[in-house]
C-alpha cells in the first residue's frame, strides 16, 4: 500500500529518471525507517506511562525529574530519554561462558520479529505499510520469532536463571498461542479474510458494528484472545519467564546495555502488536466507535491509537495488580481452560453464522 | 514407558537473590523444575552478636539486639530487658510496662505488615509489598516521635526506658489506628483472598503439629499449624496477662492446615489482635510515673544463669546470660526464631516447584540478621 | 535459737568465707548478721571449724504427694527439676554429676543420648521440644553443653548441663531426637568446637568452611587475612 | 563504549556530546539491590511510597548487568566479600558504588569485635560516595544519590585525559 504510493509518487516527480529499481527500494526502505523510529518513540512513550502508571498505582509520583544538574525535565519527561542514552553507552559484555553468536544473535531476532509485524498493522484506510490478504496470519507467524530469539537468550547465556527463563518462556509461548489463535479463527470465520482491512472493513458503523459485539460468543473470544495476549508478551501474571523474584532476571539476566535495551524495547513493541491485533479483531480497528462521528481516514490514525493504548493501559494496571501464575498452574489454565473454551466457542459460532444465513 | 528422569542439577539461589530476603544462600537440587532437596547456607551476616556481648557492658548489648532483628527491634528489645529483670529482680513501674507493651504490639504490627507484603512480593505481587511499606511508615513516625531513631531504637533500658512518651503520643497513635484499621482489610482483600494468591499458596508448604514442634518452630509458624501456643498467653510475661486479645491459629480455609496461606493468613489476623491490645493499652495507661524510677545505678547481676522468653513478631525469643558478677556477661546467647523456622525448610520444602519453594520461604518469615546473628 | 536462724547463720559464714560478704551484709536481721560475722572471725583466727555446706543428696528429695504439690505451688521451675533427678536416678543411676537441682541437673555426657530418647518419651515429663542449645566455655579446660528443655504438653521446663573436657570435647548427638537440634549442635560446633558424636552433618554453619579456631572459645584469637582480606580491627591510619 | 572512551581531543563538539553522555548517565543511574543487613530495609523505604527513588530516576534492578549503582547496603561479613567482589565484577562499565551507613563505610558498630566482620566495603571495591549513619534514613541515602549524580554529571566521557 504506502510502499505503492511512495514508488508512485517518486516515478511521478522524477518522471525522466530511468532506473526505477532504486525507487523501488527507496520506497520500500521509507517506511520501514519510520518503523523504526515509530517503535523508538512509542517504547520511550510507554516506558514513561507504564513508569507513572505504576507509580500512582502505588501511591508514588513517578519520575518526577528531580535531581541535580540538567535533570529530566518537567514530571520527569525526559527519563526514558536519559535511560537510552545511558543504555546505548554502558558497556556491552558477553561472558566469556557464552555461546557467542548465539547471544549476539538472540536481541537481533526479537527485535526483529516486533519490528515486522509493524508492517501489517493498518492506521487507516491508507496508512498501512503492506496490506497483505494474509494479514492476521502473518503477524501470528512473525510472532512466534520470540519464543526463538528467548530460547537463543536463554541458552546462549550460559546461566541457569537464565535458561529457566528461556525454558519456561518457551513452553508459554508455543502454548498460548494456541488458544489466542482459536479465538482469532472465530474471526476469520465471521469476516470469511485474513486481511486486516476487510476485518475493520466488516465492522463499520460504530461500536455497536464491531466484532466484539457481533455475537454472544465473541466477548468470551476476547478475553480469551486479550489473556493469551498477556502471556505472549510474558507480562505479568504470566511473567514467569523474567519473574524477578524467582528468577533474578530470567533470559536477561546476563545481558547488559545496548543489548538489554533491544529486549527491553521489544517487550513493549510486543505489546503493541498484540493490542493492534486485539483492537482490529475485536474492536474495530481504526474505525471510529460513533457512527459517522470523526470517522474520516484523518481521525482513523487517533482513534487506532486511542484504542491500543487503551488496551496497553490495562495490561499495565493488571500487571500491577495481581500475583504470578505458576508453571504448572500457568500449563493448566491454557491447555484445560482456554483450549477447550476456545474450540466450544469455534463450534457456537459456525452454528450462529449457519442459524443467522 | 516407565517416568523420564533428567539430569539433576544444583542451583544455587543467592547469597544475593531478590527472593532470599537478605543474604542466604539455599543450594538447591533440581530435576527441571520439581525441587529434589535443599541446603540453606548462612553465616553471610554472621556479626558476631555473641562475641560481642563477651566483651561489652550490659547496657552497651542493647543496641546490638537491636541489629539482630532489624525489622522487630523493640521486641529484640524488650526480650533481652525482660531477661535482665528476672536476672537481677527489678520491678518496673507500671507506666513502664504499659509502654514498653504498646511499643512491642506497634512493632509487632509493622513487623507483620513487612512480612505480609514480602510474601505477596515473592508471589509477583509488587503493589500491596509498597501499600504495606506506607502503612509501615506511619508506625516508624510513631516510633520517631518517641525516640528519635527509626529502625533501630535502644529504647528499652534495663530498668525502665530511654524516654517517657512525647505529648500527644496517644492521640496520634489513635489517630493511627483509626486510619490503619480499614487498611488491613484492604490488604486482606487485595492478597488473601486474591485467587491467584490463594491458587500459589493454599496447600503448598503443609507444615504437621509434630514436625513443627521437633523443629521448634515457633510464632505464627507454629500457631498456623494449629498448634494454641503464645507465650503471651501461656506463660505472660510483663502484663499481657491483662489484656484481652485472641491467639489466632491456622484452621485450613483455603486449603490444609498448616499450609503457606495459613502461615500467611495467621500474621494478618495477629495484626487485627495486635491492634486491640495497643487500644486496650493506650486507654488504660496510667499518667504518672517515671519511666526512669528503677533503673539500677550500675548492672552488676548476680552469678548464676537466665533464660527468659519473649514472643517476638518470628516466634520465640530466648536469651541465655550466664553472669559472673562482672558488669560485662560471661555468655550471651540468643536463641532466635527465625533459625529454627530457617531449619524446617528443607523438610517442607522437597518435592515442590521452585516458585513453591521461594514462597513457602516467604511464608517463613526470616529475618537474616537473626539468623545469622 | 531455733534451728531455722542457726541454718542460716551456716549459710551465711559459708557465703562469707567464700568471699561474698555482700550477702552477709544485705541481711535484714541484725542478729543473725552479727552472730555470722563474729563466727567468719572466730573461723578465721582457727577457733572455730567451718560450718558443713548444705547437701541435698539425692535420696532427700521430697517424694510424698503433699510436699510435692506444695512446692510445686512456690517453684515450678526447681520441682520439675526435682522430679526429672528422681525419675532419672531410677532409670540411670551414677549420670548425675552436681548435688544441687536448682537451677539445673548436671549430667555426664556418656549416656546423653539415652537419657534424653528417655526424656522426650517418658509420659510424665514429656519433653518434646528443645527450646535452647548452647555452648559455654567455662573456665579451667571445660567446655559445657547446655540444654533448655520444654514440654508443650505438660508446660514445664528443665535445664540440662554436660560438661566435657577441651581435649575431648565430644558429646553424643540429640538431632535424631529433636531435629532442631541439628542445626543448634552445628552452631555450638562452629563456636566452640564441640563435637557431637552421631550428628549426621557436623559442618559448620555461620562462618565459613576453611575458618580457623572457635570464636566463642574465651581464648580466640583473630586470624590475620581470610581469602587476601585483612581480618583484625585496625585499618591503616586509624589512631 | 569501550571504543570511545577517552579517544578525542578537547573541542566543542565532544563538549557537547560528553555533556549529553554524562547527563544521561547521571539522570538514570539504576541500581543494583544489594541489601545485606539493616541498611536494606531503610533502602526500600526510600525505594518505597513515601521517599520514591523513581523521583530523581533511580529503578531497582536485579541483575548486577544491568546496574550502575550498586548500594551496600548494610553489614558486609568475610564469607560475603569474596561475593561482592564478584558481583561488583559482574556490573557493566559504568559503575559506582555507594557505602549506605557505617558498617558498609567502616564496620560500624562491629568494627572493634566482629571476627568476621570486613571494616569497611571499601578494602573490596572502590566506593564513590558513603552514606553515614546506622542506619542512615532514606534521606540521608537519597542526599549521597544526590551527590553521585552530580559527580557522574562532572564526568567528562569522551575528552582524552591529560596523562
Amino acid at each position: 500500500m504506502t510502499v505503492d504510493y511512495i514508488f508512485e509518487g517518486l516515478n511521478q516527480m522524477f518522471s525522466g529518471f530511468t532506473g526505477n529499481e532504486i525507487f523501488l527500494i527507496i520506497a520500500i526502505l521509507l517506511p520501514c525507517v519510520g518503523c523504526f523510529i515509530f517503535i523508538a518513540l512509542y517504547g520511550l512513550v510507554a516506558i514513561y506511562a507504564e513508569l507513572k502508571v505504576s507509580s500512582f498505582i502505588h501511591d508514588k509520583t513517578g519520575p518526577m525529574g528531580q535531581g541535580v544538574g540538567l535533570h529530566a525535565g518537567k514530571w520527569g519527561l525526559l527519563q526514558p530519554v536519559a535511560d537510552a542514552i545511558k543504555l546505548i553507552l554502558k558497556e556491552d559484555i558477553i561472558p566469556s561462558s557464552a555461546d557467542r553468536p548465539l547471544y549476539i544473535l538472540a536481541p537481533f531476532i526479537i527485535f526483529i520479529g516486533a519490528f515486522v509485524s509493524f508492517v501489517a498493522i493498518p492506521f487507516g484506510e491508507k496508512v498501512i505499510v503492506a496490506d497483505m490478504n494474509i494479514g492476521i496470519f502473518y503477524i501470528l507467524g512473525i510472532g512466534s520469532l520470540a519464543v526463538i530469539a528467548i530460547i537463543l537468550a536463554g541458552w546462549s547465556s550460559n546461566n541457569k536463571w537464565a535458561l529457566y527463563g528461556g525454558m519456561r518462556s518457551a513452553a508459554q509461548i508455543v502454548s498460548y498461542e494456541i488458544p489466542a489463535g482459536i479465538s482469532l479463527v472465530v474471526v476469520i470465520m465471521l469476516t470469511s479474510s485474513l486481511s486486516m482491512q476487510e476485518i475493520i472493513g466488516y465492522q463499520s458503523g460504530g461500536m455497536f458494528g464491531w466484532i466484539l459485539f457481533d455475537n454472544p460468543f465473541m466477548p468470551i473470544a476476547f478475553v480469551i484472545y486479550f489473556i493469551s495476549a498477556l502471556a505472549e508478551t510474558n507480562r505479568t501474571p504470566f511473567d514467569l519467564p523474567e519473574s524477578e523474584s524467582e528468577l533474578v532476571a530470567g533470559f536477561v539476566t546476563e545481558y547488559s546495555g545496548m543489548r538489554y535495551a533491544f529486549f527491553f524495547l521489544s517487550e513493549y513493541a510486543n505489546m503493541f502488536v498484540v493490542s493492534a491485533v486485539a483492537v482490529t479483531a475485536f474492536l474495530g480497528g481504526w474505525q471510529s466507535p460513533f457512527p459517522n462521528f470523526l470517522n474520516t481516514s484523518g481521525w482513523s490514525v487517533f482513534w487506532m491509537m486511542s484504542k491500543i493504548s487503551l488496551l496497553i493501559f490495562v495490561m499495565i494496571w493488571i500487571r500491577f495488580t495481581v500475583p504470578r501464575l505458576r508453571v504448572d498452574q500457568l500449563m493448566h489454565l491454557c491447555w484445560k481452560v482456554f483450549i477447550p473454551i476456545g474450540l466450544f466457542n469455534v463450534f457456537g459460532v459456525a452454528i450462529w453464522i449457519i442459524v443467522r444465513g | 514407558m516407565g517416568v523420564v528422569h533428567g539430569e539433576e542439577m544444583v542451583l544455587n539461589i543467592g547469597p544475593q537473590h531478590p527472593a532470599t530476603h537478605g543474604v542466604l544462600r539455599l543450594q538447591v537440587r533440581t530435576d527441571g523444575e520439581v525441587v529434589s532437596k535443599i541446603t540453606p547456607y548462612m553465616g553471610y551476616l554472621h556479626r558476631c552478636f555473641e562475641k560481642h556481648c563477651e566483651n561489652v557492658t550490659y547496657e552497651q548489648v542493647i543496641p546490638f539486639t537491636d541489629r539482630c532483628d532489624y525489622l522487630a527491634s523493640m521486641s529484640m528489645n524488650f526480650g533481652y530487658v525482660v531477661a535482665m529483670e528476672r536476672l537481677m529482680d527489678i520491678k518496673v513501674n507500671e507506666r513502664v510496662e504499659y509502654i514498653r507493651i504498646i511499643m512491642a504490639e506497634l512493632q509487632r504490627i509493622a513487623s507483620h505488615l513487612l512480612c505480609t507484603g514480602v510474601f505477596g512480593l515473592d508471589l509477583g505481587a509488587f503493589t500491596p509489598f509498597l501499600w504495606a511499606l506506607r502503612d509501615r511508615e506511619r508506625i516508624l513516625d510513631l516510633f520517631e516521635l518517641t525516640c528519635g531513631a527509626r529502625l533501630l531504637y535502644n529504647y528499652m533500658w534495663v530498668g525502665g526506658l530511654s524516654h517517657d512518651l512525647p505529648v500527644g503520643f496517644v492521640e496520634s497513635t489513635f489517630k493511627f489506628l483509626d486510619y490503619f484499621e480499614p487498611k488491613i482489610d484492604e490488604l486482606e482483600n487485595i492478597l488473601a483472598h486474591n485467587k491467584i494468591l490463594v491458587e500459589r499458596s493454599a496447600d503448598i508448604g503443609v507444615m504437621p503439629k509434630d514436625i513443627a514442634i521437633s523443629y521448634g518452630v515457633t510464632g505464627p509458624n507454629l500457631r498456623a499449624s494449629g498448634v494454641k501456643w503464645d507465650l503471651r498467653k501461656d506463660d505472660p510475661y510483663s502484663i499481657y496477662d491483662r489484656f484481652e486479645f485472641d491467639v489466632p491459629i491456622g484452621q485450613g480455609l483455603k486449603g490444609t492446615v498448616g499450609d503457606c496461606w495459613d502461615r500467611f493468613y495467621v500474621r494478618i489476623l495477629e495484626i487485627r489482635e495486635s491492634v486491640k491490645i495497643v487500644r486496650q493499652a493506650l486507654a488504660s495507661i496510667p499518667k504518672d510515673g517515671d519511666v526512669h524510677q528503677s533503673l539500677p545505678k550500675k548492672i552488676r547481676p548476680p552469678k548464676g544463669s537466665v533464660y527468659a522468653r519473649t514472643e517476638t513478631p518470628r516466634g520465640d525469643l530466648g536469651y541465655y546470660i550466664e553472669s559472673d558478677g562482672s558488669p560485662i556477661p560471661y555468655r550471651l546467647k540468643m536463641r532466635s526464631p527465625a533459625f529454627t523456622a530457617l531449619s524446617v525448610l528443607d523438610e517442607i520444602g522437597g518435592g515442590w516447584l521452585l516458585s513453591d519453594v521461594l514462597a513457602i520461604l516467604g511464608s517463613l518469615d526470616i529475618v537474616l540478621g537473626e539468623i545469622d546473628r | 535459737m531455733t534451728e531455722n536462724q542457726q541454718k542460716l547463720i551456716d549459710e551465711l559464714v559459708n557465703k562469707g568465707l567464700d568471699g561474698d560478704m555482700d550477702a552477709v551484709n544485705a541481711h535484714q536481721d541484725r542478729m543473725v548478721r552479727a552472730k555470722a560475722k563474729s563466727m567468719i572471725m572466730k573461723i578465721q583466727k582457727g577457733i572455730l571449724k567451718r560450718p558443713p555446706l548444705k547437701k541435698i543428696s539425692p535420696e532427700e528429695v521430697p517424694n510424698g504427694d503433699i510436699v510435692q504439690n506444695q512446692e510445686k505451688k512456690e517453684n515450678k521451675q526447681e520441682s520439675t527439676s526435682a522430679k526429672v533427678v528422681r525419675k532419672l536416678l531410677e532409670k540411670f543411676p551414677n549420670e548425675i554429676e552436681n548435688e544441687e537441682f536448682d537451677s539445673h541437673i548436671q549430667l555426664k555426657p556418656d549416656k546423653w543420648f539415652e537419657i534424653a530418647t528417655w526424656l522426650k518419651s517418658e509420659p510424665e515429663l514429656f519433653f518434646d521440644s528443645l527450646q535452647c542449645q548452647m555452648g559455654i566455655d567455662v573456665q579451667d579446660d571445660i567446655l559445657e553443653s547446655r540444654y533448655n528443655l520444654h514440654s508443650m504438653k505438660h508446660n514445664h521446663y528443665v535445664e540440662l548441663r554436660i560438661a566435657v573436657s577441651r581435649s575431648n570435647a565430644k558429646i553424643p548427638s540429640v538431632e535424631k531426637i529433636w531435629r532442631v537440634a541439628d542445626w543448634f549442635e552445628r552452631e555450638t560446633y562452629d563456636m566452640l568446637g564441640i563435637e557431637y558424636i552421631g550428628h549426621s552433618d557436623l559442618r559448620r554453619i555461620l562462618l565459613p568452611d576453611d575458618w580457623e579456631g572457635w570464636p566463642l572459645r574465651k581464648d580466640y584469637q583473630e586470624q590475620e587475612t581470610y581469602h587476601g582480606i585483612i581480618v583484625p580491627k585496625m585499618k591503616e591510619g586509624w589512631e | 563504549m569501550g571504543l570511545f572512551t577517552n579517544k578525542f581531543q578537547d573541542n566543542i563538539i565532544v563538549e557537547k556530546l560528553d555533556n549529553l553522555l554524562s547527563w544521561g548517565r547521571s539522570t538514570s543511574p539504576w541500581f543494583f539491590q544489594f541489601g545485606t543487613a539493616c541498611c536494606a530495609i531503610e533502602m526500600m523505604a526510600a525505594a518505597a511510597s513515601r521517599h520514591d527513588l523513581k523521583r530523581i530516576g533511580m529503578i531497582p534492578r536485579s541483575s548486577p548487568r544491568q546496574a550502575d549503582v550498586m548500594i551496600v547496603a548494610g553489614t558486609v561479613t568475610m564469607k560475603m566479600a569474596i561475593r561482592v567482589k564478584k558481583l561488583y565484577e559482574q556490573m557493566a562499565d559504568p559503575k559506582y558504588v555507594v557505602a549506605m551507613g557505617s558498617c558498609a563505610t567502616s564496620g560500624g558498630p562491629y568494627w572493634q569485635h566482629g571476627y568476621h566482620v570486613l571494616k569497611g566495603v571499601d578494602l573490596v571495591i572502590p566506593v564513590d560516595v558513603y552514606v553515614p549513619g546506622c542506619p542512615p534514613r532514606p534521606e540521608s541515602l537519597i542526599e549521597g544519590l544526590l551527590k553521585l549524580q552530580e559527580q557522574i554529571l562532572e564526568e567528562r566521557p569522551l575528552t582524552r585525559k591529560m596523562a
